[in-house]
């Protein structure tokens, strides 16, 4: 008997992905977010199936190959939109979004039956660096520090604590590309003590990101505000998404997302604002850090820096806008809280914008200089890459608030190339526009 | 296992009134203790961390406290000061050890030192 | 006379173990698909087959980590569990432990659980394991007090640090009444010791997992049972402390206690799934500035009122 | 009959248990390693303790205890050299000395507990010890228990003032200079100037 019953029951247990997302990747989590048998996990010892989505830069093939060998067997992957490692010959792609939840459990069932072998181990399991030094495990030499471990630093007070004076054990290490809190693509060399962070260095960039077509379009003619509105709202919802499943909401993410995909010019977020408030999600969770003064404020640009206090948004230049009463809203804290609420405040506004300019049928005058979601863009501005800020920002907070900083602020830079919509637009909204 | 360990530990009284025990008894109990004295003191000499010299300090008093409640127990006829010292050595340990710490941090915050020999220039 | 005391009791907490911790994946489950997650399948079957998947999946192991420590970690976070659930009284004599300190005993079960916490993720040799760990050991000083506090108060009308006194000292009135501040006080404990929910700041998702982030298969299994027999655990110290354990009309003592749990389980994993993770340093100050003197308040209240009778 | 000799194996297994964990406080390379020990062999010893029915003290020393050393591995991390002991690196002076002193004690003590003759007074039938205790603490010692209970928030008290980097007249390693006699006016005490401060030790610890 090949194949135990052990096996076949553990392949009818949802299958747990690990996502390392490449260039425009990150459809995907929303689509197996909403999928029956799919877990998306967190870390790729838990998984059983890698899904690298979208496209992985040549420098970053390094630390995928790491990742991939971080999955215990039985493990495989499944290249999305990706070309495969060419070491894994019989590595499957597939390039159709809604085949995916059915090929990630394929893999899965057939990994545990045994009809599929798991990946091999793409790389030597050797430390990084060898021992410098004697002793049976490779110790150091004499003394005190002896030698350097893996060539690593050691666990030292090397930093000044910069919180209550205390030069404790201090411990450097490198996180990312495929962090799954992380905007995708970003790494950094992060020094903590305890859970603090001391120090930061942000290494690799995050991908670019890419905005609705809509967007696009409205720079070169005048497009329906109502479209332009719902895209923008899409938008945030799908960071609400991200920051909310970061602060272990999963039933609260989902709800954002079901918003997001049943998007209409009739939609409104009071439900999700009550839930928000409701539960806590702006008393109790990680929100107090992240402070941006005026002038970081400005290099993110967009609801970040409407949520530090800075009111210019370049729809209140559009002609149409002011027929519909547009004015920005903003906050002024500048924090992590700020921001989310800012968010959800634009939403809201965007859902009223998009509700009015459905009725009586309005079309964007200004298409040189636009207000997207990610900041303002005209042909002397672009959003540009900010996650240098971070090193900035981050050192000093603890890591939920670190992580939950980085998630409200959206810091990659744009892309020159639309969103490749996976879904088509719903008859509501084609009617709206 | 778990149930069984204790178990056990809930049907000794009886036995203890009974008196079965051939292993158990105040000369083995008191060379147990004398056994973890021996160890802290070694300790508490030796180490020359502050966090470890405590700890040998630690270890010295726990043979304090077992000789305590087995005095208690076999040769005191249940007198309830045996316990009540072993609860005083309990308070002992935590403060000595909250206090050690306290002095640890404050010398290191002045010194940044936690050896003893860098003390030495203290006395002066 | 062997049989009533050495073999009834391990029986009992091992069919509690089993039956509990599978009964809280169930629960979880159903809360979480009633709550809007997309999960197919049986919720009956659910735990079953992930367990199966953990069996057959290898257990990994890091690079140079404490390998005894961190394999012998979830076992002892098992046994913590277990001894947990041998001090809950079924009834007036079906108790596997029936410690006259069973009340103290447990709190040395809060307090060893933050060693063995600290212990799975310090021992795993990786710097988000090692991050949960020490942020467990802050938070897990702070639930010890109040829960020493909680239970204090509850010993004081029974007169006795027994929990089967305490459950007969319920006969007329309840605790949860008696001591209105106790049991939601006991239940912020129950979900920081457990780290469930919430509270689950040790293995939370910014962590990847935290002191759990880098273990599979076996091991990963055995972690996941303790934590889920802890629950068990503590409801049913919850359900003997404040909701009258075994008494009740009509049913028997054992079942009187299993809906009891059920009903403090239920409540333990709503809240799991509806309020989102509470920031560490938030975490701390609430417990230390409020419940803390919140508890000191019920403290009193309960050496007040057994003066006044 | 069967209960004592289920006593007396339960007793010899904790009894290693407690020596032997105990000795490798001291052998381990690892800090964290060493407090969890101490740990090990405080819980033997409780459980001893739980073998010669004193019910309230042995399970208090697991929970005292298990905080306790919980506290000294974070300690242990924060202020030891070498905490993981990946170099592993002998800490120790008068090594010899203290083997001496330690063998020394163990064989002077272990001879008393040999040789000298206690009376063999086990405990009377219907003690309840943890009752005993409790009315020992609340009535004939009182005294000593509050005393105790107040050495120990003094502890607390003189604990934050040590070890808090904040002093009531600024941080804890410049010195502390009391407020003015008048408003704004000189300090009571006015201190000397500081020729060696905490600043410079700082420093040279950097380089």
């Amino acid at each position: 008997m090949a194949v135990s019953w052990l096996h076949r029951l553990a392949g009818l247990t949802p299958v747990p992905v690990f996502p390392a997302l490449g260039m425009g990747g990150d459809v995907v989590l929303r689509r197996l977010a909403q999928a029956t048998n799919i877990e998306l996990v967190g870390s790729p010892r838990h998984a059983s199936v890698l899904l690298v989505a979208g496209g992985v830069q040549p420098d970053l093939l390094e630390a995928l190959r790491r990742v991939h060998d971080q999955l215990p067997w039985p493990s495989s992957s499944l290249w999305f939109r990706c070309e495969p490692l060419p070491e894994l010959e019989d590595a499957t792609r597939i390039d159709d979004i809604e085949a995916l939840p059915g090929a990630l459990a394929a893999i899965h069932r057939e990994l545990l039956l045994q009809r599929r072998g798991s990946s091999p181990r793409l790389l030597p399991d050797n430390p990084p660096n060898p021992w410098e030094g004697l002793g049976d495990d490779g110790h150091g030499g004499e003394g005190m520090m002896g030698g350097v471990p893996y060539g690593r630093p050691m666990a030292m007070n090397m930093h000044d604590d910069i919180r209550d004076g205390l030069t404790l054990d201090s411990l450097t290490f490198r996180i990312g590309p495929f962090f799954p809190a992380f905007p995708p693509g970003m790494s950094a060399e992060v020094t903590v003590q305890g859970d603090l962070v001391q120090s930061w260095t942000t290494q690799s960039l995050p991908h670019l990101v890419a905005l609705d077509p809509v967007f696009h379009d409205a720079r070169q003619r005048s497009v329906p505000i109502a479209r332009l509105e719902l895209a923008r709202v899409r938008y945030h919802l799908h960071r609400l998404f991200h920051g909310l499943r970061l602060a272990g909401w999963e039933s609260a993410a989902l709800h954002v997302l079901h918003l997001a995909m049943r998007l209409t010019s009739d939609s409104r977020a009071d439900a999700l604002r009550r839930r928000l408030e409701r539960y806590g999600f702006f008393y109790l969770a990680a929100l107090d850090g992240g402070v941006l003064e005026v002038e970081q404020a400005r290099r993110v640009g967009g609801p970040a820096s409407r949520a530090a206090g800075l009111d210019d948004d370049l729809r209140s230049e559009d002609a149409n806008y002011q027929r519909l009463g547009f004015s920005p809203v903003f906050h002024n804290a500048g924090d992590t809280r700020a921001r989310w609420q800012q968010i959800l405040a634009e939403i809201e506004q965007s859902l009223q914008l998009a509700k009015q300019a459905a009725r009586e049928d309005l079309h964007t005058q200004n298409s040189v200089a636009i207000e997207t979601p990610r900041g303002p863009w005209s042909d002397e501005r672009c959003p540009t890459d900010a996650s240098r800020l971070l090193d900035e920002i981050i050192p000093g907070l603890e890591w939920d608030s670190a992580l939950a900083t980085i998630a409200s602020l959206d810091i990659a830079a744009l892309s020159d190339w639309p969103l490749v919509e996976d879904k088509p637009l719903t008859r509501s909204e084609e009617r709206s526009s | 296992m778990v149930a069984m360990s204790t178990t056990i530990i809930t049907i000794t009284r009886q036995a203890l009134l009974a008196r079965k025990e051939v292993w158990m008894t105040l000369v083995t109990l008191l060379l147990l203790a004398a056994a973890l004295i021996g160890i802290g003191l070694y300790g508490a000499l030796s180490q020359q961390s502050f966090v470890m010299l405590m700890m040998g300090l630690e270890l010295m008093l726990n043979g304090v406290m077992l000789a305590a409640v087995a005095f208690w127990a076999l040769s005191g006829a249940g007198a309830p000061e045996g316990q009540l010292l072993t609860i005083i050595v309990m308070a002992v340990m935590a403060i000595e050890m909250a206090m050690g710490f306290a002095l640890v941090v404050a010398v290191y915050r002045g010194k940044q030192a936690d050896m003893t020999e860098a003390l030495s220039e203290l006395k002066q | 006379m062997i049989l009533n005391e050495m073999v009834l009791p391990i029986i009992v907490v091992l069919a509690v173990l089993v039956g509990g911790a599978y009964s809280v994946a169930v629960m979880d489950r159903v809360i979480a698909t009633r709550l809007g997650a997309p999960r197919a399948g049986n919720p009956w079957l659910s735990p079953l087959t992930r367990g199966a998947w953990l069996l057959v999946q290898q257990a990994n192991v890091t690079e140079a980590p404490d390998g005894r420590a961190w394999r012998l970690a979830p076992a002892l976070y098992l046994a913590l569990a277990a001894t947990g659930l041998a001090l809950v009284p079924w009834s007036e004599t079906l108790v596997a432990t029936d410690l006259a300190t069973s009340v103290v005993l447990w709190g040395s079960v809060e307090a060893l659980a933050t060693v063995v916490i600290f212990l799975h993720g310090w021992s795993a040799n990786a710097p988000l394991a090692l991050i949960g760990a020490y942020r467990y050991v802050a938070l897990g000083l702070s639930y010890l007090l109040i829960s020493m506090f909680v239970l204090i108060g509850v010993a004081l009308p029974a007169e006795s640090l027994q929990l089967t006194q305490v459950v007969m000292s319920q006969e007329g009135l309840w605790n949860v009444v008696r001591q209105p501040l106790g049991l939601p006080l006991f239940l912020v404990v129950g979900l920081g010791m457990t780290f469930w929910g919430p509270l689950n700041l040790a293995d939370s998702t910014d962590l990847a997992g935290g002191t759990a982030s880098e273990v599979s298969g076996p091991p990963r299994l055995v972690w996941d049972v303790a934590r889920a027999a802890m629950l068990v655990a503590f409801s049913g110290i919850a359900a003997s402390a404040f909701l009258g354990g075994w008494l009740g009309p009509w049913l028997s003592g054992p079942l009187w206690m299993v809906v009891k749990m059920l009903a403090v389980l239920a409540v333990l994993l709503w809240l799991g799934r509806v309020v989102p993770r509470v920031a560490p340093e938030r975490c701390v100050t609430g417990m230390w500035v409020v419940l803390l003197p919140l508890a000191f308040v019920d403290l009193i209240w309960a050496g007040v009122a057994a003066l006044w009778q | 009959m069967n209960h004592g000799i289920l006593v007396d194996i339960a007793f010899l297994l904790l009894a290693v248990l407690a020596v032997v964990s105990g000795w490798r406080v001291f052998r381990t390379d690892s800090m964290v390693r060493a407090s969890f020990f101490l740990l090990l062999s405080f819980i033997a010893v409780g459980a001893i303790m739980l073998l010669l029915a004193a019910e309230y003290l042995g399970v208090a020393m697991f929970f005292m205890m298990g905080v306790e050393m919980m506290v000294m591995a974070l300690f242990m991390v924060m202020f030891m050299m070498n905490p993981a002991g990946l170099n592993p690196m002998v800490m120790v002076h008068q090594h010899r000395i203290s083997m001496g002193a330690g063998v020394t004690a163990f064989l002077v003590l272990g001879l008393m507990a040999l040789l000298t003759r206690f009376p063999n007074r086990p405990l009377p039938a219907g003690l309840e010890p943890v009752a005993s205790l409790g009315h020992e603490m609340l009535g004939g010692s009182m005294l000593i228990f509050e005393s105790a209970a107040v050495v120990l928030l003094a502890t607390m008290i003189g604990v934050v003032v040590l070890s808090s980097h904040r002093g009531r007249y600024g941080a804890a390693n410049e010195g502390s200079l009391p407020p003015g006699l008048a408003p704004g006016g000189d300090p009571a005490g006015k201190p000397k100037e500081d020729q060696d401060g905490g600043h410079e030790h700082h420093h040279h610890h950097h380089h």
